[in-house]
Order: structure tokens, then C-alpha cells, then sequence
């Protein structure tokens, strides 16, 4: 799992290339936004000050990724994103220090199964735990910043569906999300059970970040709800 | 010094066709007499540091000449230079007086040019300095939250790696574990074992015929014998009750026996 | 104009190098302390909270230009450094903030004066005006907090002397008096020659919270040359 190469800066856009110029630009737009409140900003604010179509949760998810390892670092807080000092450091810049919370069991698993079945749909995550997952969970996963909204699956219902951040990848020191062991590694680990039966297995994970072909796009109303993740319960959604 | 003395008047400066009264009006908008004479010596069109300061006494002195023309009172400020550059101006033109006291008349002169100079320069500072890049206008502080102010969403959260693995085997053991469960207790429903009876007896000649043998034809595996038997022989009864067959038991734990009920000769 | 390789991530230490890692955990910590103030933080207050020896304005030139592209910048004003939105992104930056007064013409010409020649006494600014200034223009940039009253100068009617805070240096993004604009170009006129009539003896604006000795009285044939084409009343004003 160690890197190969060490990271690029990602302000360092070259100055021909209008894609990177453009993705520096806007995570400029939203430093100064973020750095100017002490409150969270919300996505609809964001997009206000970004060309339209912008896709806010990858760039936010970018500038997360960057700023994870900084003193400062991007926080998903109720109500949108902030700066504040990472956590480590915030005593030293005379913030009380924040409390560390151990993240629950049933939130623990329900990541697990994000990172492993991504993207996947709460009506999935159910499935495959066998309980019902409360709407709790999944608001603390986001809290997190490990999680994220990807869009919405092409199915009745229409069900959100889930995957994990770079953030994530940072907190667990993985390189990418396919570094997450597979089945062998898992038993030779003695996680899983050498007698398990031939038809278990355990999904090679991806989260590119574009969509797949039974994904579409999140509706920009619903980036205002980003972080009440659910607007409904989604099973009911997914019999239809 | 060698520039042609300027015309006492100042049309250039006022256009004609405001007339005298522009005096007064412009008078107004100067910050005082170093303010007008800055604008005067501009009309000079010469650099500062080649001012002519006997033209522009000159020019002073005819300009305030116009204003009191339609103006009689004229703050003190603007009297007191026509005053001083009157004087000035007169120690420049006549020969210095044999026992000088203090500095000359050039030197005078001098250390005016250097004023105006000074002031000019103070204006050019001011205007770089509020061409910067100011705090507040072009470039915004942090707002750091007051003392009491609650951040919102102050909680971090961990966990390691080895929980997140760990978590994620355990869950899908146990629900996968659960599933072979359910494969093995495939069961026959009463509804299969019913569907199943009603083939074989319709096809069936209308002899007696033992449960336990339609079942183990079928059968070949032992541990789902049990589940046949008992369903089958649940829907034997339901039928029964139908009467749509005939069940029959010689003894405790006897063979059972059925036939459809259509095979009306027997009791006949 | 190409750049041969682009940047590399400051902050994504390779883990075995302790060098690098020793970098980014100063940085960081800097980055912390910038973030948490609103004003600037100077060297001493830094070091305070980094490791002994550690070649602080290395760090912070290392820090400053990693964040010269973003949205956010470091700058080195009023002797410290400080977290700043980028002068690019004013518009969007600036909307939530209070607006600045503007000053006067007048406040403006008497502002630069007492920047340009401070230690100065309000007879000084009028005399390089040639004309009376009125107290509201000075009550105005004390109310900008600005301006700051210094003390009295060592002269016959000992007169408030007046000098610029750190606030001002803040405001227009100086590090400190002897960067203001202009001010060798003015050194070099030699019109803050002290054989210039107009008194100043001081060659260069200070604005030292410790008083300076060498305030000296004005020479009094020097006065009456500068002050016979002046309105009269101003030492009298001053006195009072």
C-alpha cells in the first residue's frame, strides 16, 4: 500500500491545460468562500459562485483531499463545509480540543460495506447486513467525510447511491480503494474463515469518480440536502 | 527661470466662457493655497522641478486678484500666500539689500519649490498607498469564531483499518453463513408436495399405492426426506378432506396407503 | 514556457524521509496558528510553538509560496504573517464583509502625512497642507484606527504627536513604515533633508511604540520663514 509517487501539487495547473486550469480556479473560489465564514457553507452557495453545472461534491471532495493533510483541514459539518484546524493542532491554536468519537460499530460496518460494494444504495447496504441501517448511521458516515453522495441508481425509486471519498483513503492510509484486501488477504489475515463457502465473495471496489452506466446525476436541489442525506426512506423507494 | 512669464490671466485655466464666476466656484473646490498653486504650476506644463516661481507668483496673485473681484472675502489662508509670494516676489526682482539677514530670496524660493515638491509627492504617496492591495476592499482577514461562538460540528470521528476489515468480514460471515442455511432447509411446501400428489395420483391406475415410495422415487436425498414426507403427507390429509383420496394405515407406524377417491369399484 | 515536471504536494511527506516529514508537521502546525488569527502572528509567537532552531523564515517563505496560487495567500504584514483571501477573488471574498469608509480627499493627503512623517504634530501636517486642518479629519482616521495618538513633542506648547498602528500597516498590506510607497524616491529628493525648512529632522517615518528622543524643538528661525506665508493660529490651537 505504500505510494509509488509522491503527489502533484494541485494548484500547480499547467497553464495550457483549460481542465486543470478550471478545476484551480473554482477550488480557489471556494478556499476564499470557506476561509471568509466561520460557518459551514452550503453547496447552494457554492454553486452560486461557480460556473454552472459544476459538480460541487467531486471539487469538494478534491479540495478535501487536499486540504486532509494540512493544518487546516475542510470539515463536512451540518449544513455544508468549513475550514478549522485539524484536529491534532487545535488545541495549539487555542480551539478546546475536539472531542474523539469511536466510530460505532453499525457505522463501521455500514462504511465497510460503501467502501467494498461502492457505489451502493442504503436499500443495498440493508441487504447485504440484514438489518435495516437508521438514517443516523449514514448522517454520521457523511459527517465523517469518508462518505459521500455519488448520484442516483437507474432503478425504480431512483435510490441514492453511496461511495467513499478520498478523505477516506487518506484517514486509512490506503492509495486507492481497490488496496483494500480481497478475499485471500482477508483469510490469510484470519479475518474470514478458511471454511467459508465457494460462493462467498468479496467485490474488487472502485470509486471513480464518474459515474456508472446505472448511475446519473444527483439533482442540483438535492446538493442542498447533502447532508440530511436521505430526503425519504429509500426502500419504500426501491419496491416501487 | 528663463520660461516666458505666463499672461496674468488665466484663460487657460478657466475656460472663457465660464467667466469670472468659474473663479469662485473653483476656489472652492481647492484645499487651500499650496492646492491652488499645484494647480497652477500645472498649467506651467513644465516639471516641478523646473517651476518657475516668479510665473507662478505671478499667476497667484492675478488669480486671486480675479476672485476678489466678484468675491470680497476669501478665507485668510489664501491672502496670507498673496501676501508672502508678493513679498517673495519682490525680493526676487530687486537687487538683495546690502546687509542680508538670513536667506536669500533665491534661497526662499528654493525652499518653496521644495514644498510644493513635497506636497505633490505626499499626494502621489497617498494615492499609491490607496492603490494597494487593502484589507477590507481587496483582501479579506479569516473570521475566527468569537470565544463563545460554538463551532458547529466539532466531533472526530476513528477508526483504524483493522476495524473497518474486521467489521466487514464479520457481517458478511454471518450473513453469508446464514445463506447456506437456507439453501440446505430447502423444504417441499405443503403447496409443492399437494401439486406434486395430485400428478402422480391422477396418473395413477386407481390401486393403493404407499406413500413413502411416489417420495423416494423422487427423493434421491436422504436429510430432505423428512420435509417430503411430512408435507406430503399434510397435503394427503388436506385432500383426504377434499375427498379427493383414500388414506389407509394397517398398523402403528405402519406403511401408509392412498388412492384417488374416483375409483369408485371397491366400495361399490 | 512549459514547465518541465510540476509541483510536488508540500504536505504529502514520504513517510520514511524525516526530513520531509519534519517540514510538513512545522508547516502545519504554522498553518494552524496562521488560520486561528485574524491578525497577523509575528516570528517570535511562531517559534513559540516549533521546534529550537528551526530557520523560521525559511518556513514561512516555504509556506508563502505554496500558497500563492490559492484562493487563500500568506502575507508578510506589520512585522507577522497572516492568512489572506487572494486580491483576485475581492468580489466574492468581500460580500459578506463590512464595507470600508471611504476617506475624504483631505483625510486621504493628511493620512499619507502622518504615515510619511511620523512621529508628526497636527501644526506639521498643516504646514506641509498650507492650510488648517479640521480636528473631524483627524477624529475621522482615529476612528479608522489608523491613526493613534504617539505622545508630545519635546517643543514649546509640547503638541500631541501622531503616528500610524498596526492596523494601518495591516490595512495596506505593509510590513512596515519604511515600506511605504514612494518612500525612497522621497528619501532620495532629500526632502526629508533636515536642512529643508520644513523641520523634519527625522529621516525616516518610524512608527516604534517607544517614543523618540531626539524630538527636538523646532529652530525658530526656521519657523518663521516656514510660517510667515501660514495661517497663525495653529500653535496656539496646539496648545491648548
Amino acid at each position: 500500500m505504500n505510494r509509488v509517487a509522491p503527489r502533484i501539487d494541485l494548484f500547480d495547473a499547467r497553464p495550457l491545460d483549460e481542465r486543470e486550469a478550471a478545476l484551480v480556479r473554482d477550488l480557489r473560489v471556494v478556499e476564499a468562500l470557506l476561509f471568509g465564514s466561520s460557518l459551514p457553507i452550503d453547496a447552494a452557495t457554492i454553486a452560486k459562485h461557480l460556473p454552472k453545472d459544476t459538480d460541487i461534491l467531486a471539487l469538494m471532495d478534491t479540495l478535501t483531499a487536499d486540504y486532509a493533510r494540512r493544518g487546516v483541514n475542510v470539515a463536512k459539518v451540518a449544513g455544508g463545509w468549513m475550514l478549522r484546524t485539524a484536529p491534532d493542532l487545535a488545541e495549539m491554536a487555542g480551539e478546546a480540543a475536539p472531542e474523539v468519537r469511536k466510530l460505532s460499530r453499525a457505522a463501521t460496518e455500514v462504511l465497510a460495506i460503501v467502501a467494498y460494494h461502492q457505489p451502493v444504495t442504503r436499500a443495498e447496504i440493508e441487504d447485504i447486513r440484514g438489518v435495516s441501517t437508521s438514517k443516523g448511521t449514514l448522517d454520521v458516515l457523511m459527517e465523517t467525510g469518508w462518505v459521500r453522495l455519488r448520484g442516483r441508481r437507474r432503478a425504480p425509486g431512483r435510490p441514492v447511491t453511496y461511495g467513499t471519498t478520498s478523505a477516506f483513503l487518506i484517514h486509512f492510509g490506503l492509495d486507492a480503494v481497490h488496496d483494500l484486501p480481497g478475499i485471500e488477504e482477508m483469510k490469510g489475515a484470519g479475518l474470514i474463515d478458511p471454511r467459508v463457502p465457494s460462493g462467498f465473495a468479496i467485490p474488487l471496489p472502485s470509486d471513480d469518480e464518474r459515474l456508472r452506466e446505472d448511475e446519473e446525476p444527483l439533482e442540483p436541489e438535492l446538493l442542498d440536502l447533502i447532508l440530511t442525506p436521505e430526503p425519504e426512506p429509500e426502500e419504500g423507494g426501491e419496491e416501487q | 527661470m528663463s520660461e516666458a512669464p505666463l499672461p496674468p490671466e488665466f484663460a487657460e485655466d478657466a475656460p472663457a466662457s465660464a467667466g469670472e464666476g468659474a473663479f469662485v466656484v473653483d476656489i472652492d473646490g481647492f484645499e487651500g493655497p499650496l492646492d491652488l498653486l499645484l494647480a497652477l504650476a500645472r498649467t506651467q506644463k513644465i516639471d516641478l522641478t523646473r517651476l518657475s516661481i516668479l510665473a507662478l507668483a505671478d499667476q497667484y496673485l492675478s488669480f486671486i486678484e480675479a476672485v476678489r473681484k466678484v468675491r470680497l472675502e476669501l478665507a485668510a489662508d489664501y491672502l496670507v500666500m498673496a501676501a508672502w509670494l508678493a513679498y517673495l516676489k519682490s525680493r526676487l526682482l530687486l537687487p538683495p539689500p546690502p546687509k542680508e539677514d538670513g536667506p536669500s530670496a533665491e534661497e526662499m524660493a528654493d525652499a518653496f519649490a521644495r514644498r510644493l515638491r513635497h506636497l505633490e509627492r505626499i499626494r502621489k504617496a497617498a494615492e499609491l498607498m490607496m492603490s494597494r492591495t487593502r484589507m477590507g476592499i481587496d483582501v479579506f482577514p479569516r473570521r475566527v469564531p468569537e470565544k463563545n461562538e460554538t463551532v458547529p460540528g466539532r466531533v472526530v470521528y476513528d477508526a483504524s483499518l483493522y476495524d473497518l476489515l474486521s467489521a466487514y468480514a464479520t457481517q458478511r460471515q454471518r450473513t453469508a453463513l446464514s445463506y447456506v442455511t437456507l439453501k440446505t432447509r430447502a423444504v417441499w411446501s405443503l403447496a409443492e408436495a399437494r401439486a406434486r400428489l395430485e400428478r402422480l395420483v391422477g396418473a395413477s391406475p386407481g390401486d393403493w399405492m404407499r406413500l413413502d415410495s411416489f417420495l423416494i422415487d423422487y427423493m434421491a436425498e436422504p436429510e430432505q426426506r423428512a420435509t417430503a414426507l411430512a408435507s406430503s403427507f399434510s397435503a394427503t390429509l388436506e385432500m383426504v378432506k377434499e375427498g379427493v383420496l383414500d388414506i389407509r394405515q394397517d398398523a402403528a407406524f405402519a406403511p401408509l396407503w392412498l388412492r384417488p377417491r374416483g375409483t369408485q369399484e371397491t366400495l361399490l
